[in-house]
């Protein structure tokens, strides 16, 4: 099993469930991250103070899925999450060694 | 100055009178900062500040134009047969005879009046905001509000309340604004929701209000304020006083009740904003009518209009205009509502009131005071809508009236003013997240340059 | 009518009491909000906005109810012996003597005191909502708000306020409704958390408050508010209102130290919880006292009402009964303390007061008072306790009363009133969130169908 | 005591003037929640229960202490000299003639006079709070309220409002308490400020306002409270009440756009914190002025308020003391401003005014009264550092009035108040989050032992 | 060493603590997730406007544990986790090539 | 590619990011969590129930580097965020088979 984390722009993610749903993607994990990198931040300014924000609002999804669907998914989420601006983030692909589902405890590919 | 009796005359102080006027001037300044909370709550967090600023920065600019001449052009002397007001010893409000002047004959000081009213042109473009959430310049609904007042508020609010021709030939009754403020302010959101056109995402992305309680405070500061409104608008403490808060008070109450049974009905959930919507409904349509129903009238006029504006809010959707927060659904359809049905509910409670008290048709006055009803409307109705798109093309034309997209995807109060609503991350709080790191930085030497300059 | 005279009557308008009572009854309308707010703030979440429309509802229902019978009944006519009120002319408070009618010789106008007293009407029943928070169909608490107030408020009102038996044959004092209000709603706040059950979860899972300073805004509120309601009991802008409104003050202060001394002994902190939680004890324990004792009494009452309910909050726990926020350990308690501390602490100011005026142990005046105190608070106390518990169990044998678990467990905003308190998350209000996503194709199509309809 | 009429003297009571002081004394009651959530919602959401707690602590102590000796050292008969005040018949304020004697010929009972003052009292130490944001342990700023009441604000209120030496000798005029509160309090504000010394990372962490619509709220809510506040303070429902209400009202006005225009200027954005800032730096500016100036006098000084506050809010960076909320910036600075420019812009509307009428520079009166005006503002402002700094130091001292630095690191709020503000988490409030999985098993037994203790 | 990671049901995370204790674990990381898959949503009403919210809160809990402990540690988690219900959530396993506890810079099995 | 995962005291973010920048590390994600450990948490009181809060607020940090660069990252990382007090945290590492940079589809070594 393998497990694809994607860290994009807030407002792609809805592109990226539709893309996954397309590859028959049943299911996956969404949080709220944080991310620093080229993309730059902004400024606040109170009562003359400013503030740099340096960090930028992401979405990190995780997805669980069988080895050779991996690569598909990638390529999936590469596609839809692009803007082609700065800060449009990074996906990338970990082992699993085992997967179960709590409910059923299935193991693995019938765990997805 | 029909009303206006300055030092000279034989008038004296009635102190009750103008407790009950300084107190109602009050509360009707604090619904400005209610109307704030109850849009505010209804918008996405990234633009709940420009929400507040919008509604807020109406006090500043109205409070200091009227004081130079706004409050003489609504209440001076009629001139082009009711069509504007004006009367120099208005101007600035420091004439000595207009400090020691009464208005009418309740013994109210005019100064006291002239802040009581001034709280109606405060919150009339206030009203207006709702329509173009999230969307508009600061400075450009800065400079709108400033023309917008002067254009069409000021003429409106003489005809109605003042010298003009809707109040003192028309004769129909709008006891406390209902096409003044709220007809009036519909039409002009109306108008400029179509000018700035939608938001971006709209009806694609979900636009759902970041804060409900916020909303319901807003609703409720609302309510408290409009006992100003409505019973303040008798200008004393009296009986009428007394029938105008009753029937602000039940009509509200039937209002929530329209509205969530239509919500009942339609939705199958009774909502906390739809309650919240409801009352707002119930006080426009009883804002006209409230000294010239009876309480029974009241609650009708309530019930009528929560159910009509419930159903109402939805038409943005099927005409396609985007009026982010149902300026239209709720005072133009609330406010025609009530203004209308005076002609139906007017009853005769037996005391004097100012214009005169005229039967609507079920009290076997007949049609008469309707026709007049739907003649001020409508005539209010498309003066604002017809000026206010004309005001906002122009703005849009300069560059001054929308912001770009991406400070509206970015969120407009980053892009407007710099600031973000809340910081409630723990890691934030705990004062060195990364979230401004660039400020433990930063901060310090950005802000003595700033200071020092 | 004792108090009500109508038109035909020879008084006069006073212009400067009714502004005052206007004002107190504008006051009293907003601490109902400011009571959802106090509630709201100490629930979790996941049920704040259930817990303000439970309060916003009694507004609502209560408005509409209370013109058109609800008033009669409470201050009409005595019948039965002082049972319960009635007079045909009240119905509707349309009637024109009713119009031009006045409110006892101060010169306030009936509608004016109608409007003042329907503000206690709806906190009253407003403030048994706490007790059975997090796990209330909300429109069986709707139905029984209407059911309550008018086979348990009404006639209590009739008996404390009105032309019944405690004011008019015992005799007992109670200014503001230590008795009619607290004491009443706090007895029937036990019985409804006993018939309702307790929440899921209760003892085991925390069920901390979500949002403190909101109870802290609605605590402020509540005081502001309740100057109307303790001030304005008098029914006059004068020196006895001038004593009410000083008890009060200091009452509440005494008791937000009180409450904080326990905790500080107690719990080794003083909390902001406790200090709102403190001020409303001290507040409910002056209501009935406010106009027969003197300041210095008023901070001894307010300092034990304040430790007492800190002490009583605990109760429930030991008892094992669920009354979520604690409407049993500060407004029974704090009713009953106030109510009978004037047997103590009742003093002779020396002015004429409705009721007359008695002294208590502490000042010469024996046991007598303090029996008269003990007998109207039990009585009121038992009445309410057992008619809610019918009431009560009447509407849960019909299943309109207690939520599903799994709607308590997902939370009762979700499933009463399909909203969502607060959308804070950036991401959730860049407006393209998985959040709802579904709306992304679904809102428009769904909202076109939903506004055709 | 040359305002308080007793009973025997034969002064008829005002209904309208007592309803109009009635419901100024509420409001100015409601100011200190308002600044509460002003200040509030400018710190880190680790420390705003404790913001509030050092406000609302502030109505409770010195609502006690009022009452017992208060108002009597601030109003009594002057002593030596006209240094400090004293009546033994108004200690308690349960005395029969002061129950039911008159304050002034306005006809004002003196219990109402006395609420109305003592708000003041409570709001004029809670503004300092300010200054020491996140860092005050909390009994020892309750000890400072007390000890600061009695020997600093007492004696300042007594010279400028009652029958001390600024008011009666010197003829300076303040009518509402430009020195009395606002210098008064700002300079305390700098004392503290210098001997509680900085937060833990100031000027590196970020330290931005975690709420800024509760700012907003606060600023909204402090609006209207100051209307009881300035136009109150005319004691009566009259002419003169009017022109301070009008004043007032555009100062305020005139004060946001003063500090906005700043902000585009020199930080090329409006915020929504700086809004909120300006209308409550001219409110404290028009504060002294609301009855000596015109209208277009108080837009004037508004701008001016404005604008030098915005800029002031700098200096604490450049002379590197953490004034935290700008309590100097703001009350101190805007304070002085508005009491020296009346010797600018001080006119002759034609009536009588307590202190009697006198001509500011422009108005042909020469430099007497600017000259009187400094003295005033210096005495006030040197009497309550040095006192101030006294007190501060003295309880520093004593180690009981800064917090700890892991206190203060970890949150205040937790460390003082055992309480966290904010619980939205859903995992939270889903009732079983490990976030308090402890009181899952604790809970009941410790709620049980604590209880039964 | 390995890292199991745990999706579930937000009220589950104190049973699952509870077990873990059981198991001698000493720590674990917590995070709020949002999670999609076969469980449903719900839907939201605002002026009569519909909102479908498909996203349902979770918790992610991450435990690292010695190699040989990773199977108890799953089959604990999982067990403790499970309420038989759609939305149990999923249980994974990955590897950990080193670890390090920043207070004493122990390492990997010194480290848990 | 590795995945360097830091959980550590939020208040050391700053000194983590400076310390990687000095590394010449680019980018990182950094997200809210809350820890159980031997750091024990507080107790609060809301009208005299007590409860006790024993999950404390960490920050994670998530950063892919090339693989030589691992062991600086880590020792980086764990230097700075060090206080030498209870709950300074852990810092792990797991190895990561792909690395797509989703504006350019740059693969490994060129995402990062
Ligand atoms: N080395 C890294 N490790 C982990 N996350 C990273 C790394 N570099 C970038 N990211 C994440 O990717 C996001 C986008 O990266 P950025 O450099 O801003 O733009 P781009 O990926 O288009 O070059 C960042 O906000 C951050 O969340
Ligand atoms: N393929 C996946 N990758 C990552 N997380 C998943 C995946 N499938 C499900 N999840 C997580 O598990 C949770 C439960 O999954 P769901 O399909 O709703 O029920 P069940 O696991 O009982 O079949 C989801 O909410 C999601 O957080
Ligand atoms: N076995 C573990 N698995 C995952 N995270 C852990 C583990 N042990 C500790 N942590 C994380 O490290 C943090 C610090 O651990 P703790 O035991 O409190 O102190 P220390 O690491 O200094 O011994 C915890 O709050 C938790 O977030």
């Amino acid at each position: 099993m393998k497990l694809v984390t994607a860290v994009i722009k807030p407002f792609k993610l809805d592109d990226v469930k539709a893309a996954l749903e397309v590859l028959g993607i049943q299911g996956l994990t969404v949080s709220e991250v944080q991310g620093f990198g080229r993309q730059r931040g902004h400024t606040e300014v109170y009562r003359g103070a400013e503030y740099t924000v340096d960090l930028v609002p992401k979405v990190r999804i995780d997805v669980l899925v069988d080895d050779f669907d991996a690569d598909k998914v990638v390529d999936a989420v590469v596609e839809a999450a692009r803007t082609g601006k700065i800060g449009d983030g990074k996906v990338w692909v970990t082992g699993v060694d085992t997967l179960v589902r709590v409910r059923t405890g299935e193991r693995d590919a019938d765990a997805v | 100055m029909s009303h206006l009796l300055l030092a000279a005359d034989s008038v004296k102080l009635d102190s009750g009178n103008t407790a009950w006027m300084l107190t109602s001037a009050a509360l009707v300044l604090l619904m400005t900062p209610g109307l704030a909370f109850f849009y505010g709550g209804m918008v996405r967090s990234k633009s709940v500040l420009n929400m507040l600023m919008m509604n807020f920065i109406c006090i500043a600019v109205v409070g200091v134009l009227w004081v130079i001449y706004g409050f003489s052009l609504a209440f001076g002397n009629p001139h082009l047969g009711g069509l504007i007001g004006g009367s120099h010893q208005l101007f600035g409000l420091g004439n000595p005879d207009v400090l020691g002047g009464f208005w009418s004959s309740a013994g109210v000081p005019i100064l006291v009046f002239a802040m009581f009213q001034l709280m109606f042109a405060i919150i009339t473009p206030a009203l207006i905001s709702g329509a173009v959430a999230d969307r508009t310049k600061f400075w450009g609904w800065t400079l709108f509000v400033a023309l917008w007042l002067t254009v069409v508020y000021l003429p409106v609010a003489n005809w109605v309340f003042g010298t003009g021709w809707i109040l003192n030939k028309l004769n129909a009754e709008d006891f406390a604004g209902g096409t003044a403020v709220h007809t009036n302010a519909g039409a002009a959101g109306l108008a400029l929701a179509i000018v700035l056109g939608k938001r971006v995402g709209w009806r694609k992305d979900p636009m759902k209000p970041h804060n409900v309680p916020f909303v319901l405070l807003g609703a409720s500061l609302l309510w408290f304020g409009w006992y100003g409104f409505n019973a303040g608008s008798e200008g004393a403490a009296d009986n009428i006083a007394g029938l105008a808060f009753t029937t602000t008070t039940v009509a509200t109450c039937a209002g929530v009740l329209g509205w969530l049974l239509v919500e009942q009905l339609r939705d199958g959930k009774p909502t906390t904003v739809g309650a919240a919507s409801g009352a707002v409904a119930g006080l426009v349509a009883i804002t006209p009518a409230c000294a010239f129903v009876s309480p029974l009238g009241a609650i009708a006029i309530g019930l009528i209009a929560g159910a009509l504006c419930a159903m109402a809010v939805g038409l943005k959707y099927r005409f396609g205009f985007d009026d982010s927060l149902d300026v239209v659904g709720v005072h133009l359809v609330g406010g025609v509502t009530g203004t209308v049905l005076i002609g139906f509910f007017g009853f005769d409670h037996g005391y004097a009131t100012p214009g005169g008290l005229q039967r609507g048709l079920f009290y076997g006055g007949g049609l008469d005071l309707l026709e007049k009803q739907v003649v001020a409307a409508v005539s209010v109705m498309l003066y604002s809508f017809i000026l206010t798109f004309v005001i906002g093309t122009a703005l849009k034309r300069l560059g001054v009236f929308r912001v770009s997209e991406e400070a509206e995807v970015s969120g407009i109060d980053e892009a407007e003013h710099a600031e973000t609503a809340y910081s409630f991350s723990t890691v934030l709080s705990g004062g060195l997240s990364g979230q401004a790191s660039g400020a433990g930085a930063g901060a310090s030497p950005t802000t003595r340059e700033k200071v020092d300059a």
